[in-house]
This record gives C-alpha cells, structure tokens and sequence, in this order.
C-alpha cells in the first residue's frame, strides 16, 4: 500500500532515484573515475581544458578532471549533509523531548536557548562560528551542527507538546510509568515520522549550506574535490571557463532536489495530515 | 400534482463520476418537480446524492461530472445547457441557501462586501449581472441593508461593515438568507439550512424563512433529512435514497401514507411523526458498487429478487395523487 | 497646515533635483576611475600594505619618497638629512613650502607630532621604528629641522622613513576625542599635504573614494602640464568582475593583481594595454622549523626540491614571474647573484626525504598548509606542492585563512602552522624588511619570522649588517647570510612578482614603483 | 493590537542578550588572538603586548564582556578594529543597501510567488501548474551562490545585457541621498538616468536573492489556495452566481496570501542568509558584504555587531510580519 502510493507520486520517485544514484556514487566513485591522479595530481599542461571525450567536464586550472572530481566529491556531499543531521538529531531530538514533555524551569531555559540560535539567520551564525574554528570540513560540519539542531528541538518539542495531550499517555501516566519510559518508548516512536521527515529535507538543505560554507572559503580544504569550493576556485576563471563553475553547481542542485523531493514524498506518506507546503 | 407549468423539473437525470476504482452513478434517473410558489422538500440520508443534485441544478458541478441522461429545466430554460457554468438567468433567478452557515462566508472579508458581491453578478430585477456602473452599489447597498432588517439582524447598517465572525451562527444563517433573497429569486435552493444550528435557532430560522417565501410567492426546494422540518414546512416530499427518486408526492400524503419502504423506515426514525422508533440496518451502498435494481434491495424487509435485477419506474399507485418506484405496487398495494 | 509640509517637500526634492542635474552635467571633465582596492582605514599610521601605500602616496607625504624602479629613497619633504658619527643621531632639513590641504603651513612640530602619533598608535608601520625610536627622543629644535636620536645603531632608518605620513597636527588635535590622537575623526578623514585631497562626502570604506587635485601641493605641477583633476576611486573585489568593468570602459584600471590567465583577454582589447612591472614582492611557502618533521634540515630540503618552480611559473603564472631563489628579491642590493638555490628534481627530493626518514623524522604524518584566502594564488601554490609530493607519499593539506587571523597565530611555535604561504612585500626597499625581519630570531613570535629560524650565525650576521652604515658592508654581510640560509632550507623560495594591472591606454605616464605599485597619481595624465 | 505589540518588543530583550553571550562566548574561544592581528604585519612581541593591554584584551573575560554590555546599553556598538570607525555608523551607511536589496527582493519574491502559485492552483494539474512546481522545488535546491554566479555569468558577462557588479557604474556619483535607496532618491530627484542604471544593477541581485523566496512563497500560495479553493465559502459563492475569476481574485487569493505572509518572516532569515553570498558576489556594498569581509579580517567586534543588527531586524521583522497579518485577518483582531 505504502509502496504503491509512493511509486505513484512520480516527484518522490525521482526523488529516490536521485537520493539511491548518489548514494551509489558515494560509494563506488572510484569505480567511476579512473583513478586518484585524475582527481589530485596537477597537469599543469592540459590546465583549464574545455569539456571533451576525454575529460567531459573539462578541467581545472590545475589540469584535473572535473568530472573525477565532481564525482568524488559527491561522497564528501554525503557525508556532510549525513553528519550535520545526525549530529544535529542527537543533539535537538532530546533537548525537544525532554522540553516538550517536562514543564520545568529547565525546558523553558532549553527552549529559550533554541530561541536565540533561531534568532539568526542560520549561515549568519554558522559562518561566525565556522571562522573561530580552526579551518576544514570538520568545523564546517560542527557549526552547521551547532546552528541546525534547534530545528530539530523545534519540531520535536511541538509534536511532543502535541501528543502529551493524547489520551494514551495521560492512560500510561496513570499506570504510573516513568516519564523516561513514556517519553522515550511511546513519545519517541510517535513523533518519529516529523524526525525522518526533517532529517530527508535537513540532508539537502545541510548540504546546500555545506556548500555555501565551503564558497565562502570557511568550509571544505583544497585539494579535496568539495563541490563549493570548486565553484568558489572557478570564480577568477569566469567567463572564459564556465565549466568550472556550472557541473559542480548542477550536482549540488540535482542532490539537494534529490533530498527534498524524497523528504516531500515521505512526508505525504508518513503523515498526511501535514500538508504539502513545506 | 398541480396542473400548471412547473418552475423547476428535473427529469430521469442520470449524472455519473469516473474515479480511480471505477465509475461512480452519483445520481439515477432523478425525477422530481417543483411548482411556482410550492416548497418542496427534498429528503434523503446523507451520501444520498442531494448535495450533486443541488449542484446540477445551480450549474456549478465539478468538471468530471458526467450527464449520462435526463434533463433540468428551469421556467423552461434547460440548465444543462450550460453543463457547468450558471446562466446568468438562472443566477438572477435562483438564490441557494448554503448548509453551514459558519463556513459559507469567507472570514477576512466583511460581510457587506460579500453581500454586494453577490446581488452585483445576479443583480435585482431588471438590471442586467454583473453592472455596477452609476448609483448600482448605492442602491444595491440600500437594498442589502434593507434586507437585513427584514432577517432581523439588529443595526443593519453596523451589521455590513463587520467581518463574519463577529455573528453568531443563527445571524448568518439569517444574513445568507437575506442574501439569497436579495435579487428577489423565483426559487430558493436551501441545502439543509439549519441542521448546523441548534434547535431553537432551527425554529426560528424555519418560520423566518416560510414569511419571507410566502410574502413573495417564492418557490423553494428545500433540501433535508429531517421530516419534522418537511412537516413545519413543505408542500411536496420528494424522498432519494442513493441517488434514486424512491418516492414523490404532497407532504400530508407521503408523512401520513408513506408507500415506499424507504419513507416508511425514513418516517419511523421520527418520533414525533410516528409511534415507533426504528432504525434502519445497513448502509447506504457506494454508487460504484451500487446494485443494479432498487438500491435499497439490500436493506428492505420487502425486498424480492427482482428488485436486485431491475429498477421498477416511478409509476403512480391505483388512486394516488403521487409516484412511487417500488414493486410492491405491482403486488396492487393501496394508498 | 499638512498641505505645506507637502509642498515644502516638494520644493526641497525640486531643488535638489537641479542640483543633481548640474552634477550630472559636471561629468565630462578631466576624471579618472581607478580600480584600486581601499584601505579599511583612511589612517596612514594604521596600516603599510599596498592599498593603504596607494591611499598614502597620493594624499600624504613623508619625509623621503620611493621613486622608480628599482625604488630609490628621495628627499620629498626633507631637502637633507645629516647622521652623526656614532649612527644614531638624525637630523633633518624641511622645505619651508609645504602646505597642508586646509592651508596651514606644515612645520616641524607636525613631524614630531606624526611620528609620536605613530609610535603611540603601534600599528603596522610602527613596528620598523619602535625598536628603535622612544618618542620622548624626537625633537623640533626649529621650524624646519627635525632631529631624531635612535637607541642604537639601525641602518635601515632612512628607508624606512617613506612608511611615516606627515599629519597636520592642528587638525587633528581639533578633532581629538579623549587621548585618541584623532584616531576616531582620521578613519574617514583627511589631514594631509599630498598632490590629491580627500572629497570625504564620496568616501564610503572599502566602496568608493573621490581625490581632487591639490593645486597647492608643494612640489608644483610643472611636470606634468594636464594632470587629473578627479579621480574616483572604485574598487572591485573581485578580479573577474574588474577585468569586466575594465574592458567596458568603465574603469581605467585594475588593482596590480590581475591574474595571469587574463593579461591575454585584456590585451586583445585595442584600447588597453597591461603594465608588467618586476617588483620586489616574493612568495615564500614557509616551515615550521621548530615543528616535527620540518626541524629536519633533509626534509626541509626534500620538499625544496619538490617544487615544480618552472612549471609553476610558466603555465600558472603564464611566465609573469621571476625565480628568486632565496629571501632577498633577486632585483635588489643584497641578494648574491650566483644564488643557485633549489631545483625541482623529482629524484632528489625523494633522496632527501628517505634520508630524513631514517633519521626518524615523522613525515608520514599530516602536514598542514595554511593559504591566505585573499589571494587565489597562495591555495594555488600550495596545490602544485602538494600534486607532486604526494607522490613521495607525503600528505598535505590545504587549509584557506584569512591573512589576519594567520598572522594572529604566529605567536608561539607551537601555534604557528606547519607551513603557510605568503608575499613579502616592499613595505621599505631594505633587504632588513626581508631577510632581516625574516630570519633573526629577535623577531621569533611576528609573521615575518613564522618559520622559526634559528641560526647563531645568522643573526650576529644581520645583527652587523642592521647596524653598519655602508652600504657595501651590508651587502656582503646580507649575501653571507642569504646563502646560510638557502643551504639550510629554513623556507621555499618561489618567485619575485610580476605585478600587472590592466590600464585603459589613455592614461599616461603610469610609473611603477614597488611601494605602492604605481599608483601614484600626481604623474598622470589622461590623452587620446 | 499596542499591548500586543508591546509585549512582543519587550520580549526582544532576552534574545538580544542571550544572542550576546553566545556571540562572544563564541568569540573567546577563537584561536586567532586579535592584539597580533591588530599590532599589524611587522609588529614585534612588545608591539603586541602594547596593544593587548590597550584593548583591555588582557582583562578577564567577564570583565570584557561587562564593558562591551556597558557600551551596547548606550547605543555604542564599539569600533572596528580595523579602521577605528564606529561599528554603527558603518553599518548604518551600508543598510540602505541591504535594505534596497531586500526590498526589491521582496517585491519580486511576493509579486513573482503569488502569481505562480494562484496559477498553478487554478489550472491544477495543467502544465502551468507543473512549471509552478518545478520552480518550487528547484528554488528551494537551488545554491543562492551557484544560481548568483550563473547569472552573472550569462547576462552579465556573456550576453553583457547587466552590469556584473555594484549599485551604480563606477564612474558615477550616487544619486543625492534622502533615503539612501538609489531607487527612490534617484526618482526623487527626477534623476532618471540615474534610476535606470540603478535598476539595470539591482536586477541580477534582486533575481538572485528572490527566486528562493519565491518557490517558497509559490508553493505556499499554491497549497493555501488549493486548500481554499475546497472551502465551503468558495463554492457557496459559486452557486450564488459569483464567476470563478471574481472568486479567486480578491477572495481566495487574500486567504492565500494571509497564509504566505506568515511565511514572510521565516523568508527574511533566509534573505539575509542570501544577501551575504550575493552581496559578494555581485559587489553589492550592503551589510552582507560587511559581514563577509569581517569574517576574513576576523573583526570579531564587526562580527558580533552585525550579528545583534541582523538579530535585532530579523526580530522587528518578525513582530511586523505578526502585525500585518493581525491586520489582514481580522480574526486575530
């Protein structure tokens, strides 16, 4: 039933195919280019080539490969948008359980907390704390984490707040079960769904700051073949070379869609109450 | 039946809806009348298809909708003509009266404006839908006010400028009427106008709505599952169950009488027009997988095996004033 | 009574509108558009990298002045200067001419003021003088004489004098705030004597600035018949959109960073030419030598060899680079001419670097490369490194930072990064700002001396030649010291840079100098 | 409606604050030591004890902060440490911009969205509706930077149809500022020439910085209105006699938008998120490109500045978005 839903919803079929064709790429990328020299050693002869049978995406101004790095650098992509969520999870999903289902001194502090990280723009506070950490994709990844998981305790908290007033948990609190019992055996699984759901569209859009980062030069570190910063690297090569700027923005874009269109279609399956807006 | 031309008729309308499982037969051969200055009452479960027919009527039935056969015809302008869209004639002349008075008005828009808009594309007599040029919306708001005194809403003139709501549920089913009747309509159509309010609201909106109807010889089909309402109000009965014509005839005949033993169970399910209170086992059936013959075969007592295999036609019983579909008039039941 | 506030609105926006209209009526005049990068700050005693040299050299003036190329030290506000037999006593004459551009005559007391005011705020250029100079031994004991006592010997004095702007100490002590030295008012303000004047209503930081002709300006006009009265300055962040701006015609010139890989596209435009000037700016990759595995003299130079030097220069530079192969700019006094330095050999490096294996150096582990980000050509650099020692199996990374926060951590050792990229620019023409500052371990915990160098020898060397007078003695002293240490690898010594700066060929008389990469607008003049 | 908004401004303060102490918490804890950065390239080691004792940089920290509160009460921002200008006064001058930036954004984002969505609900399921979709969903995939770079690239620099950078040409005097949008002071002061060049430069910014707003703002309206479009008022209307055009437009469409506006605010987070890369990206001399620069020279007071600012605005922001929809739904009246 499940399957043939999702199967019909054609948006969130190629949502998966994307989300699977990066995963493999992730993977197997090395199975797809022709080895690590394409990727990082320089051929300071063949620099700054245009796309041919040879080098389909052209190559650098170091002479590499675009298209070997662009492949790479899906893994990377990956494993950003993974990390940032999941950290950002571990982090928001019990400070949301523990604010939403306690009525404490305690989870009015946690959420005023969240409220002043939302108080800014997102890129606005990663990119501060990306700049006082030391350079690389681990920071990058950890001030996007430290800026993301309000998010999360955001939506956690409101459905938790949501379901304590259902009737089963008011039946299991009268059975005298521990509120960590309840809140972690009954509320958890409950407001599962608006988690996945979160955490599909958080992937892309963790990537897409990822890349922003990595743009503004406070992300990922030459010469790893990080998507925004190729971009960023291409800038000085405009208009002469476009190739360098535009395969590497269309693979963020196709991966990004790719996530939201999965997130779009599970949210429609795992909880059709939500409507489909955002 | 009376002898003149009927106002509205709708004739063996077969309407269907395709949908993923299959062809849904919303309605099935509808036959009914409704006369110049007569109420007619429209009674019938819920999910019985009255809501479709409203729609057909008023012009405004979802583009999928199919009309397989039959014909509505109003003053002897035929309404399906026009498929979807309202006529612009018909709009003059057909006011509706919605069922939830709550949700009919649209909640950031003040009243009066919505009110205008309204009289603006049916207009009052002789004006053509649609003109707001010269003292139009001058007269027309006069007129709307004026209306409003009539429903009773206290300080009409505030009254227009305040948002929906700001009025309690029984005021805007009052404002609603006063907007249906505002371009003095030759028929009303009021799709269970009061089952959203409570009772003594209901009362009171039922006898506003007779006054206001009999004052102008305004005809009415009034669409309800509640005899009681038929009662208090109807000339006529037309009894659908499923989207087929059971039974149709005078009020007094079909509430004293009934013949079909849909009206009958209908009847008993009210216990101040009959001495037992029944209910009526079973559902009614999809009408995707809706039998062939009688529809509610499978939940009569009197059912036979023909009734599965062919619908009997509305025929009139030996000595009756009305139609009946029902094979027991085969078997020479009496009124 | 509302009626009249609308109207008096009315009449103000018309009357301004006019005035705009005669503005805009005002444009085809003798004006220029420069695209010169700003400084982030209009105070002269706050900063000595090249923009604040471009803002400087035209609206300030100092007691000596670079000209040329290579850049000679001329008497611009001093007309001499004497030094008394121990070295340490300087005395100098000023013209009795100058005015500054609010009128008053600048005398003596301003220089004293300028260089206390310098020595006060600590900033940038302060560092070539506060080692030195106390501010309690700088005197006026006339109008037009200046005397200077140094606490010890320090030859390069003179050359440095050109960083000091002198600031008119009426004005800005009118605009003191607190004991601030008119810090707060000269951020976006102008108290100078220069050939062009600050218009402060069009200055707004790193965006745009206006200078006007000085016609007053002490060193007259009569060089050059048509100067330019405006010049707007505006810059572009970004190379790629000022090489746009420039072949449309909007502006007349880039900053001195074009990259090499558009010198092709701008010269193919028949209006524009590009300037390629040798200047003495040198890109070093520098090592931590006090940091595992760099501490190893063999590693140091496995690395030197495995630098792809010509390469580098011929395909990513396209040739506009000069091999200087130690720390001293190959086009100055200083700098051995024999200097054979490194090589990249392939084969060598890997001699080295088995040889600094077996003597345990830990070259498996993670090398860190920190690159500027300002400048593409610092990760670039780092990049070709990095290809062609991967080979040997070492594993560098490459790390972008800002300048600022880099310099920030050079601290201790420890905080100083494996290695990082940087120019060494002419801040003065003296090979001290180079080699100088660069290896003696009197200034260990600066950013010029981040590679941690530290040789006895050397810096009894330097020490020498910092406090000989003659030039000859100091050039032999220097060139001893260059090859010290070229021999013990303490950096990679890349290049000396060719600046080019594309230019709309109806600009003339465009003279490069180092300090400030010639943009010293007094020469020029506009023509067909 | 007063106490209201009174109450929402009053709970401004503890965000602020707390916005305050995570900001320079953040900012102690960075590596880079600010005194050597200040002391300039060629300071030596006293040089930068000097200054550190100047800065109260060798007080503890608590103290520092204790003068940096002081100063904020008062309205003092503290000063760059770069250029020794008053923080404020420089944001100040470079807001105009921004605010330009956002406003025409905004505009576009509105006008752009609302049409898109109402289209793609009224002919839902027809290929209009299928581009509205498209456009939703790649304006929410779609890298601000990369789409930035791409235009610029297209029709600044290949097709040479936009200027690639800045508010004005380079050689020309800004419009004589009233409100500090060239925009408005252009027209104004009826310097014509002067406001087609400004729009000619504020296109491919605006264009950027909306197009993520305006999938956002699209798909909102869209949903809102097929979900209006359902409603018991819509179809009452249309057996009334009311022709669906008329209901659409202006009934279902004000329910819509009261819908979208909600949006607004979340979108102005996202807008200045978007003006820092496009204002880079383009020249644009707005807070953005403040920000940005102020990050590479680590001017941590610039940074902790420009975050309280964009704080504080992105908070008004909200509470105005709150107003107008209390002014637009009656309901919350």
């Amino acid at each position: 039933m499940v399957v043939k839903k999702f199967s019909r919803d054609l948006p969130a079929t190629f949502g998966l195919i994307v989300v699977m064709s990066i995963l493999t790429v992730a993977v197997f990328g090395w199975w797809l280019v022709s080895g690590p020299s394409d990727v990082y050693d320089s051929n300071l002869l063949a620099r700054l080539s245009p796309p041919s049978a040879q080098n389909p995406f052209g190559t650098d101004d170091l002479g590499r490969d675009v298209y070997s790095r662009v492949i790479i650098g899906a893994r990377s992509a990956l494993l950003v948008g993974v990390g940032v969520v999941a950290a950002s999870m571990l982090i928001g999903v019990p400070i949301g359980l523990y604010a939403g289902y306690t009525r404490t001194i305690g989870s009015e502090v946690v959420m005023r907390i969240t409220d002043i990280f939302l108080a800014v723009p997102q890129l606005v506070l990663a990119l501060a704390i990306a700049q006082i950490l030391s350079r690389g994709l681990e920071s990058a990844m950890l001030a996007l984490a430290l800026t993301y998981w309000p998010a999360f305790a955001r939506t956690v908290y409101g459905e938790v707040r949501h379901q304590k007033t259902s009737l089963y948990v008011e039946a299991l609190e009268g059975l005298g079960a521990s509120p960590f019992r309840i809140a972690v055996l009954h509320l958890l699984p409950n407001v599962a769904p608006a988690i996945i759901i979160r955490a599909t569209i958080g992937v892309g859009f963790a990537i897409l700051t990822a890349a922003t980062l990595g743009f503004l030069g406070i992300g990922a570190t030459p010469p790893s073949p990080d998507w925004g910063l190729a971009i960023a690297e291409s800038r000085q090569f405009l208009p002469e070379s476009w190739w360098l700027a535009l395969f590497p923005g269309l693979a963020i874009f196709i991966t990004v869609l790719g996530f939201n269109l999965l997130g779009d279609g599970l949210r429609d399956i795992l909880d059709p109450k939500l409507r489909r807006s955002r | 039946m009376k002898d003149t031309l009927p106002l509205l008729s709708v004739r063996n309308l077969q309407l269907v809806i395709p949908t993923d499982e299959g062809t849904a037969k919303i309605l099935d051969r509808v036959t009914f009348e409704v006369a110049e200055g007569e109420v007619v009452g429209l009674v019938g479960e819920s999910g019985c298809g009255k809501s479709t027919l409203i729609k057909a009527i008023l012009g405004i039935l979802p583009n999928q909708a199919e009309i397989v056969s039959g014909e509505i015809k109003f003053g002897g302008l035929d309404l399906l003509g026009s498929a979807t869209r309202r006529t612009w004639h018909a709009a003059k002349d057909i006011g509706f009266i919605p069922q939830d008075p709550f949700t009919a008005l649209n909640p950031v828009f003040k009243v009066g404006v919505q009110m205008m808009e309204i009289l603006r594309w049916s207009g009052l007599p002789g004006e053509p839908p649609g003109y707001i040029g010269g003292n139009t919306r001058q007269r027309h708001r006069e007129h709307l006010i004026k209306m409003l005194k009539a429903v009773q809403i206290p300080d009409p003139e505030d009254a227009f400028e305040r948002y929906p709501h700001q009025f309690s549920g029984g005021q805007r089913q009052r404002i609603l009427i006063a907007s249906a009747l505002s371009s003095r309509p030759k028929l009303i159509v009021a799709d269970e106008p009061t089952t959203a309010l409570d009772v003594t609201t209901q009362r009171e909106i039922l006898i506003l709505l007779r006054e206001l109807i009999e004052d102008d010889k305004t005809s009415m089909l009034l669409v309800t599952h509640d005899f009681g309402v038929v009662a208090q109000m109807c000339d006529s009965v037309s009894v659908m169950y499923a989207g087929q014509t059971m039974e149709n005839g005078t009020a007094k005949d079909i509430i004293h009488t009934p013949i079909h033993p849909y009206t009958k169970r209908l009847l008993a399910c009210h216990p101040e027009l009959s001495d037992e209170i029944v209910g009526i086992p079973g559902t009614v059936p999809s009408p995707i997988f809706a039998p062939p013959g009688c529809r509610f075969g499978p939940r009569c007592t009197s059912c036979r095996p023909a009734c599965s295999e062919q619908r009997p036609p509305l025929m009139k019983p030996v000595g009756g004033q009305r139609d009946v579909a029902c094979v027991l008039l085969d078997q020479g039941v009496r009124v | 009574m509302k009626h009249v506030g609308v109207y008096r609105s009315l009449a103000l926006a018309l009357a301004i509108a006019v005035s705009s209209v005669q503005f805009a009526n005002a444009e085809q005049k003798n004006e220029m558009v420069w695209g010169e990068l700003l400084p982030e700050t209009l105070d002269p005693h706050l900063a000595s990298h090249s923009q604040m040299q471009f803002y400087m050299l035209n609206t300030y003036d100092g007691l000596y002045r670079y000209e040329g190329n290579p850049p000679q030290v001329v008497p611009w506000l001093a007309t001499a200067h004497e030094v008394s037999q121990d070295g340490k006593t300087w005395t100098f004459k000023l013209r009795k001419d100058v005015q500054f551009h609010d009128g008053t005559v600048l005398d003596s007391s301003d220089v004293v003021y300028s260089f206390r005011r310098l020595l006060a705020m600590g900033r940038g250029p302060a560092s070539a003088f506060s080692s030195y100079l106390k501010p309690e031994n700088i005197s006026a004991p006339d109008n037009e004489t200046v005397r200077f006592v140094l606490n010890e010997r320090y030859a390069p004095f003179l050359s440095a004098l050109p960083l000091v702007s002198i600031v008119n100490e009426g004005l800005l002590s009118s605009h003191q705030v607190g004991n601030d030295w008119g810090a707060a008012w000269l951020s976006s303000n102008e108290a100078g004597s220069g050939a062009y004047a600050l218009d402060t209503k069009t200055y707004r930081p790193l965006e745009a600035m206006d200078v006007h002709r000085f016609a007053e300006h002490f060193h007259g006009w009569s060089d050059n018949p048509r100067p330019i009265e405006t010049v707007r300055v505006r810059p572009s962040k970004e190379t790629s959109t000022s090489v746009l701006v420039l072949l449309k015609g909007a502006i007349d010139a880039t900053d001195s960073f074009l990259p090499p890989d558009q010198v092709k596209r701008v010269e193919a435009d028949e209006g524009l030419r590009v300037s390629k000037d040798e200047s003495m700016r040198i890109l070093v990759i520098r090592m931590n030598n006090k940091k595992p595995p760099f501490d190893n003299v063999n590693f140091r130079k496995c690395l030197s060899y495995a630098f792809n030097y010509d390469g580098y220069i011929a395909a990513i530079l396209q040739g506009y680079a000069v091999r200087n192969p130690g720390p001293i700019p190959q086009n100055l006094w200083g700098a051995p001419k024999d200097l054979e330095g490194y090589t990249f050999d392939m084969s060598k490096a890997k001699e080295f670097c088995d040889r600094a294996k077996a003597e345990g150096a830990p070259i498996d582990r993670k090398l860190k490369l920190f690159a500027p980000s300002e400048h593409v050509q610092m990760a670039q650099t780092g990049q070709v490194l990095q290809a062609e020692t991967r080979k040997l199996g070492l594993d560098i990374e490459i790390i972008p930072a800002t300048f600022p926060s880099l310099a920030g951590s050079m601290g201790t050792p420890e905080s100083t990064p494996d290695m990082w990229v940087h120019w060494v620019s002419t801040y003065f023409a003296d090979p001290e700002n180079w080699i100088g500052q660069m290896y003696d371990s009197r200034y260990h915990g600066t950013w010029k001396a981040s590679s941690w160098y530290e040789n006895a020898q050397v810096d009894e060397i330097l020490g020498k030649a910092r406090s000989a007078l003659s030039q000859e003695d100091r050039r032999s002293l220097y060139e001893e010291a260059s090859r010290i240490i070229v021999k013990d690898a303490a950096d990679i010594w890349v290049y000396n840079t060719i600046q080019l700066r594309g230019i709309n060929k109806r600009v003339n008389n465009f003279h490069f100098t180092p300090v400030g990469a010639g943009g010293e607008l007094r020469w020029m003049s506009l023509g067909q | 409606m007063l106490e209201f908004i009174c109450r929402r401004i009053l709970s401004l303060f503890p965000v602020i604050l707390g916005l305050l102490v995570l900001t320079y918490a953040l900012l102690y804890l960075a590596p880079s030591d600010p005194a050597t950065i200040l002391a300039g390239e060629n300071a030596s080691v006293e040089d930068i004890q000097a200054v550190r004792k100047e800065y109260g940089l060798d007080r503890p920290v608590y103290v520092q902060f204790g003068m940096y509160l002081k100063q904020v009460s008062v309205g003092n921002l503290g000063v760059s440490m770069y250029s020794n200008r008053p923080v404020l006064e420089d944001i100040a001058q470079r807001l105009p911009a921004t605010i330009e930036l956002a406003l025409v954004s905004l505009v576009l984002m509105a006008i752009g969205g609302i049409t898109l969505g109402t289209m793609g609900a009224v002919w839902h399921n027809s290929p209009i509706d299928h581009v509205t979709r498209m456009i939703s969903v790649a304006g929410l995939a779609i890298a601000t930077f990369w789409l930035a770079i791409m235009l610029q690239l297209v029709f600044a620099m290949v097709l040479g149809w936009f200027p690639v950078r800045g508010r004005i040409p380079p050689e020309m005097v800004p419009p004589v500022q009233i409100t500090g949008l060239y925009l408005l002071d252009s027209i104004l002061t009826l310097n014509f020439s002067a406001f087609r060049d400004a729009v000619r430069h504020i296109t491919l910014p605006a264009i950027t910085l909306a197009f993520g707003g305006l999938a956002t703002v699209a798909r909102f309206t869209r949903s809102s209105m097929l979900e209006n479009l359902t409603k018991e008022y819509v179809s009452y209307q249309h057996a009334t006699g009311v022709p669906f055009r008329r209901i659409i437009v202006p009934y279902v469409l004000r329910n819509s938008v009261i819908t979208a506006v909600t949006q607004l605010g979340l979108l102005f987070g996202s807008l200045i998120s978007g003006a820092v890369v496009v204002e880079m990206i383009f020249d644009w001399p707005g807070i953005g490109s403040y920000l940005v620069n102020a990050i590479f020279t680590s001017d941590y007071k610039v940074i902790l500045a420009v975050t309280i600012v964009v704080g504080v605005i992105y908070a008004l922001v909200n509470i105005i978005v709150d107003v107008i929809h209390a002014m637009i739904d009656p309901r919350l009246r």
